[in-house]
């Protein structure tokens, strides 16, 4: 190999550094910003985290698997998951490569960082060797990967379907100008270095190329305005890049050991939250997952579109996509990314300002804490919602009974809210309140168990109440495990075929997937939804919403049981007083709570 | 059989009357109309729109005009008597001929309550208080000087009806869901005007009903208040100020309103009893005629060859009356036909 | 408003009143607070028209106020009701005059409740005879005294010296009527013209050459409404109900009130100066009240009678302003000169309210 | 002068004069508010309501009646639990009502 050029340099390189120029420029000031807007000790520990061995390494599997692989996009959907990975792990290896190439036969010029790109313009075979060979090779091999990857793109945003998406987002015009260069970079360097393979050398794809262009054009001319094409398409995606949703390649890589040392959304506008809008990619996933999305209403409302009004600061769609949603965390669950759409969304709603803030201070709950003061043993909360489905309420007791459980009801004649509805609609402040006054019974009851049958209450109760020494429990865990344990004997009803519907706040909110099956499955024959575990789908009946109307909720609960009955199950069984009472209006067979069908069975 | 043809006598040329005759003359019998007024129609075609669905009253009339159109009608005819014979009724008309006929229809519908008997409300006594059918007519007519430009109207509903002291503690059923309709209709009518609608219990049992309810309340913003108007005052300017207490919160309520609309009730016609009593069909307690049976023989009578139709039995809105009328036709029918 | 209306409803309640022979009884209140109200119904009754009136110094109270107040059940206000009863047939008439309006709808009530249920008539007459040996016939007629003179209304319009017309203007004078709710708000076929739009005073008024004014508020009471004054924890209840009325017929300027109960005139008069008091707000011309007379004295007055015998000076608004609208005149230095010409003391002066 | 006793305010709801831009400006971002029949179905299942006395029946009543001060006291005594929206005939959105609510001053401006 030797250099064409003494001076190492050519025109055309300029577009390209004025891109790179400008795109890290804007990332690190973008970066250090974020960094600065993080509330002090989350700063501190995100700082402490980037060099932390467990952290760095943590860091550099995470980057490597999500955002050059797309670990997660393969599980979910091959075609799109080989797009990204090809695209990203192709791209990144030409990178590597370039600059393998220039430290093995330019190493005085590996200082110019346009060097490795533009390598092949620069550079003349004097002789072939393996080592050379091998390189070229893999060059060509990586970028016909990349290639392949923007076939597959060219299809997807003509036909969506093809690659199984039912929905996309509709892209903006800078989007646009962001697609077309990217799609424009790649076929631009394989015609500049085809046009280049007789003198710097080529591989499979770019000599046959090369002897097919010299057949008709006969001369070199090409070659220069091709690289220039090429460093100009490089320019433009750079110089588009913050505004578009490529800006989540560079976000991400920042997200991902943000998320790492566990750093939390603080504020509805900076810091991570601000990250998180960056780090979207748009690729609208969640659109099709949104349960709100069903019979194409509501699809402007997914959390891609809500990062977009972020971006733009459209403060009226901000409010209306904010308070419209479920907050049933399946677009969280299916974001390659990992957004927060529901944590983003609350953090907007606790922005609001209100002429009136409720205050529960006053409330005398004497009565109560006097009612189980010192009792001990399992502490039964079934929460407001079950009082509406006194089903539950009477399943659990008689459960507990049979299993001989030492326990009391906290709230025989409705007791107080558990806070998680205000937190919720992101009046957290005051469900601290609340929180205060329900520990006050709780701490009095002497308890080492709390029961919750509602999981509305028991994600409130595991996260936000700092209840030390006392085990808060969903019943159906503890009903699993009192059959585990043998003090609940079930008899199974052979031919007896059971749907789990996982709740929002018991699956995807609190991780509980597998209790609930399992003590099912003592009672029954287990069949599963079309879409299950962290997939589910919300019932529409959630209290995350604010602002939908029964109406409108209406197809989403019919959605939600369409998809709970494929498999024909005779009975729906959940785990949640509210999926329960929406899916009873609808449903064209039996909805039955875990504790009824055990006890039934029991 | 004595005649091939027998002659009903039909009192009463209301929808109800009208709506019987049509089908008896279409069954091969003699009906004759007799209405005391100049023209036929009665209460119906006083009144200008109908719930639930605003169908013009024209539009309920016109078809059955012209299935009477070969009816004879006695006009400006009032019966001065009626007779008992054996399986005959002899009417005696004012204008001093008589009618043997072979079956006798009651198609006497009701009155309007009068209400100025309620002299709280000061119907007859304050400018600006009207009646339902006053509002009709104004619907027709659009002359009424009592109606000019409101700000502020209110409806008040069982004016003369579930009242005991009113000697109607009959529930008058369409006088709700009119209320609601005039409400819409004085809503579209001036925009800007402040509705009221003051009820006792809102009884909206009909096909539509409810919807028509929501709309009022949704789309129109009609304030719908639980609690009857104790008593009405003047006020200086000649604006009604009304008392009533929103029983929902508990409190006495005040409003200044341009107009008050009183939902007058239904009361059997006076006639009725009155022809009733002579041929021995027996009247009911409410003051309305008795049928044979409630359930199963509404417009049958507790004497052979005289039925019933519409709202002679009891308050009844305007698709029940045309299906009583044709059922009366069909058990004028089957009278004649088991009689051989 | 029209007039019409209201006269075919006052036919409606066309009222039997006798001419002659009447057993008079006097009201608890108004002896203590009007006597000279009293004094000049019989004064204008007996004396200047020449009617029969008889009257008996063994009469007691009605019971109506302690029955009114929860004090006493109704069998004994029914047992005192008999006793004036028994009085009446003892001095042989059969027609009964009450001054009180409460004692009228007392005795209305009652009759309507022997009528209902004889077997507690025939219950009162054994209590009535164990208790003082008595025995009684029910009255054939029972009337209010306002009654009568609304019946008499005309001959005293005949005989009237004044008229209720302004001197200055020639402008019938304005009146609010307000006529007490025992009268015929319990029995509306007992009152003339029925409960709603009652003529008995407007039928005066009317006579007598005044316009009757009709304001939202015309129906409320006068405030009195007994457990709401005479207990003094619920008194502020009761200046406010009057206040309501005040509020109500100021815009309608009236000249003068007039009034069939005891206990009207004395609140709609003695309020004036409490309201006054409270919020500074006065409701006659110049700062001064609104005089709230008994149709006696109304009446008195057109006859002709000094207003100091008709005891116009123990009212508390001064009725100096309305006897110079009619042109009535008035001697300021005997105004508080006793019936023996001794001075029976001045009134302190309220603060607010002007009393001339 | 002090009689030992004073003008009582008076209980009765004056329409003429009840301030209901409140209500007005509710019922235009939800138009529900408009639909409620006083069931008292809310109200009657109110978790809220043993403790702090909240019910939409009342506020929405009291809205349209000037009993301003009730309302407010009300609407702070809320939990969102919504288990009203959960039983109202209606379909009406009360939680959504009592947010909205929440943010209008007495005007019926949305505080900003």
């Amino acid at each position: 190999m030797r250099e064409r050029f003494a001076s190492g340099f050519d025109p055309f390189v300029i577009p390209f550094v004025i891109g790179m120029a400008f795109v890290l420029g804007y990332c690190l000031i973008a970066m250090i910003r974020v960094i600065c807007q993080l509330p002090k000790a989350d700063r501190k520990r995100f700082l402490l985290s980037l060099i932390t061995p467990k952290y760095i390494w943590m860091n550099l599997r995470d980057i490597f698997l999500n955002c050059l692989i797309h670990v997660k996009l393969w599980k979910r959907n091959k075609v799109l998951g080989y797009m990204h990975s090809s695209i990203a792990f192709g791209w990144f290896m030409l990178i590597v490569l370039g600059h393998l190439e220039v430290m093995l036969f330019v190493p005085e010029r590996i200082h110019l960082f346009y060097y490795p790109i533009f390598f092949n313009y620069f550079v003349a075979e004097t002789e072939q060797t393996l080592q050379g060979a091998l390189l070229m090779f893999l060059m060509d091999f990586f970028l016909l990967m990349v290639l392949s990857g923007i076939l597959i793109a060219i299809i997807k945003r003509f036909a969506s379907r093809i690659v199984g998406m039912r929905r996309t987002t509709r892209l903006s015009a800078l989007d646009r100008v962001g697609l077309y260069s990217l799609w424009a970079i790649f076929p631009l360097r394989l015609l500049a270095e085809s046009f280049t393979a007789h003198i710097s050398g080529g591989s499979f794809m770019t000599i046959p190329a090369n002897w097919l262009f010299r057949q008709f054009l006969g001369n070199d001319l090409n070659a220069l305005p091709t690289w220039w094409a090429y460093s100009i398409a490089l320019c433009i995606f750079m110089c588009v890049l913050p505004f578009t949703r490529y800006m989540h390649i560079p976000a991400e890589m920042l997200l991902i050991p943000m998320r790492n040392a566990g750093i939390k959304i603080r504020h509805p506008r900076k810091g991570f939250a601000l990250l998180e809008v960056y780090s979207c990619p748009g690729c609208g996933v969640c659109i099709d997952a949104c349960p709100m999305s069903v019979r194409k209403t509501n699809c402007k409302d997914a959390t891609v579109y809500l990062n977009r009004q972020l971006r733009r600061g459209n403060e009226r769609r901000i409010a209306e996509i904010s308070d419209k949603c479920l907050l049933c965390g399946k677009c969280s669950a299916v974001c390659q990314v990992g957004v927060q759409g529901p944590e983003l969304r609350v953090a907007q709603r606790e922005r609001r300002k209100f002429a009136l803030t409720p205050s529960y201070t006053g409330m005398d709950v004497q009565p109560l804490t006097a009612a189980v003061a010192g009792k001990g043993g399992v502490l039964y909360f079934a929460g407001c919602m079950t009082q509406l489905t006194p089903s539950i309420r009477r399943a659990t007791a008689s459960l507990l009974d049979k299993a001989g459980v030492r326990w009391h009801l906290m709230d025989p004649d409705g007791g107080l809210c558990c806070g998680r509805p205000l937190m919720m609609a992101g009046r957290s402040e005051q469900a601290r309140e609340l929180i205060a006054k329900n520990l006050e019974i709780i701490r009095a009851s002497g308890c080492d168990t709390l029961l919750l049958s509602c999981p509305i209450c028991y994600k409130v109760f595991k996260e936000e109440y700092p209840l030390e020494g006392v085990r808060v429990v969903h019943h159906s865990v503890f009903f699993q495990e009192l059959i585990a344990a043998g003090k609940l004997s079930v008899t199974h009803e052979d031919g007896l075929r059971l749907v789990w519907h996982d709740p929002c706040e018991l699956g995807r909110g609190c991780g509980i997937y597998e209790q609930p099956r399992q003590a099912l499955a003592t009672a029954g024959e287990i069949v599963e939804a079309g879409m299950h575990h962290a997939e589910s789908i919300c019932c529409g009946g959630s209290l995350g919403s604010l602002t939908l109307s029964y109406e409108q909720r209406q197809p989403m609960t019919q959605n939600a049981l369409d998809n709970l009955t494929v498999a024909d199950p005779d009975q729906i069984v959940t785990g949640c007083p509210l999926c329960l009472a929406t899916f009873v209006r609808m449903a064209d067979r039996p909805v039955r709570d875990l504790a009824e069908v055990l006890d039934e069975h029991c | 059989m004595v005649n091939r043809q027998p002659i009903i006598a039909v009192i009463g040329a209301g929808i109800a009357g009208l709506e019987a005759a049509s089908q008896l003359a279409a069954l091969g019998y003699k009906p004759v109309l007799i209405e005391k007024a100049p023209v036929v129609g009665g209460h119906v075609a006083e009144w200008n729109r109908l719930f639930p669905d605003m169908t013009p009253a024209e539009d309920v009339l016109q078809p059955l005009l012209a299935g009477t159109a070969k009816v004879r009608t006695l006009l400006n005819t009032e019966i001065s008597a009626i007779n008992r014979l054996k399986d005959e009724y002899n009417l005696i008309l004012s204008d001093g001929s008589s009618l043997l006929c072979q079956a006798v229809l009651f198609a006497t519908g009701f009155h309007l309550f009068d209400a100025s008997k309620k002299e709280e409300y000061g119907y007859g006594i304050y400018d600006r208080v009207i009646t339902n059918r006053d509002l009709e007519q104004w619907f027709n007519s659009r002359q009424d000087a009592r109606i000019d430009k409101p700000r502020a109207v209110g409806f008040v509903h069982c004016v003369g009806s579930r009242d005991l002291k009113a000697g109607n503690p009959q529930c008058s059923k369409v006088c709700c869901i009119t209320a609601i309709k005039q409400a819409i209709e004085m809503k579209e009518e001036f925009p800007d005007a402040e509705i009221y609608c003051f009820y006792m219990d809102l009884r909206l049992f009909g096909k539509k009903y409810e919807d028509f309810y929501i709309r009022a309340q949704r789309d129109y913003g009609i304030h719908f208040i639980r609690g009857r108007i104790s008593e009405v005052g003047e006020a200086i300017d000649n604006r009604v100020v009304v008392k009533a207490e929103d029983t929902l919160s508990g409190k006495p309520v005040k409003v200044t309103l341009d107009l008050l609309v009183l939902m007058a009730g239904i009361v059997c016609n006076p006639d009725a009893q009155q022809y009733a009593r002579e041929i021995g069909v027996a009247v009911d307690e409410d003051g309305f005629l008795k049928s044979r049976n409630n359930l199963a023989a509404i417009t049958d009578s507790s004497r052979p060859g005289v039925f019933f139709a519409g709202a002679c039995t009891g308050a009844k809105t305007v698709p029940e009356t045309l299906a009583e009328a044709r059922s009366a036709a069909l058990a004028i029918h089957n009278y004649f036909n088991s009689r051989g | 408003m029209i007039y019409q209306g209201k006269q075919k409803i006052w036919s409606d309640y066309q009222k039997e009143i006798p001419d002659d022979h009447w057993f008079y009884v006097r009201s608890c209140i108004r002896q203590s607070f009007f006597p000279a109200s009293e004094t000049h119904f019989v004064k204008i009754v007996r004396d200047l028209l020449g009617k029969d009136l008889y009257e008996t110094p063994h009469h007691t109270t009605c019971g109506g106020i302690a029955y009114h107040s929860d004090t006493i059940p109704q069998e004994t206000a029914m047992t005192i009701v008999a006793r004036q009863f028994a009085l009446m047939t003892e001095a042989g008439y059969k027609n009964l005059v009450t001054s009180c309006i409460t004692s009228f709808g007392n005795y209305c009530e009652i009759l309507e409740t022997w009528r209902e249920f004889p077997e507690l008539e025939a219950r009162i007459r054994e209590h009535l005879w164990k208790a003082c040996r008595r025995e009684f016939e029910k009255p054939e007629y029972v009337a209010h005294a306002s009654d009568v003179i609304f019946k008499l209304r005309g001959e005293i319009a005949e005989r009237a010296k004044y008229h209720l017309v302004s001197r200055a203007t020639g402008e019938p004078l304005r009146v609010v009527e307000h006529i007490g709710c025992h009268y015929s708000k319990m029995f509306p076929h007992k009152g003339v013209g029925g409960a709603e739009y009652p003529c008995v005073l407007s039928g005066m008024v009317e006579s007598w050459g005044g316009q009757v004014i009709d304001y939202p508020e015309r129906r409320h009471c006068c405030g009195f409404g007994f457990r709401q004054y005479l207990v003094k924890a619920n008194r502020g209840y009761s200046v406010s109900n009057t206040h309501k009325k005040f509020e109500s017929m100021e815009p309608y300027h009236p000249d003068m009130i007039i009034t069939n109960c005891p206990g009207c005139p004395y609140f709609l008069d003695r309020w004036q100066y409490v309201i006054a008091e409270q919020t500074g707000k006065t409701y006659g011309q110049n700062g001064c009240g609104i005089p709230a007379l008994t149709y006696e004295e109304l009446a008195g007055l057109v006859l002709g009678y000094d207003p100091w015998d008709l005891g116009l000076q123990i009212h508390q608004v001064g009725p100096e302003p309305l006897l110079d609208k009619i042109g009535i005149p008035y001697d300021p230095n005997r105004k508080y000169l006793g019936l023996n010409e001794k001075e029976i003391m001045k009134p302190g002066l309220p603060t607010v309210l002007k009393c001339c | 002068m002090d009689f030992g006793f004073k003008l009582s305010p008076s209980s009765a709801v004056n329409l003429d004069t009840v301030d209901h831009r409140r209500f007005d400006r509710l019922a235009q971002l939800v138009p529900d508010a408009l639909t409620c029949i006083g069931c008292g179905s809310c109200s009657a299942t109110c978790t809220a309501s043993a403790w702090t006395g909240m019910s939409v029946r009342k506020v929405l009543l009291g809205l349209q009646r000037g009993q301003d001060a009730e309302v407010d006291k009300m609407l702070s005594g809320c939990m969102l639990c919504g288990k009203c929206t959960m039983v109202c005939p209606r379909g009406i959105n009360t939680r959504q009502l009592i947010l909205t609510l929440c943010r209008l001053d007495k005007k019926g401006e949305m505080v900003r």
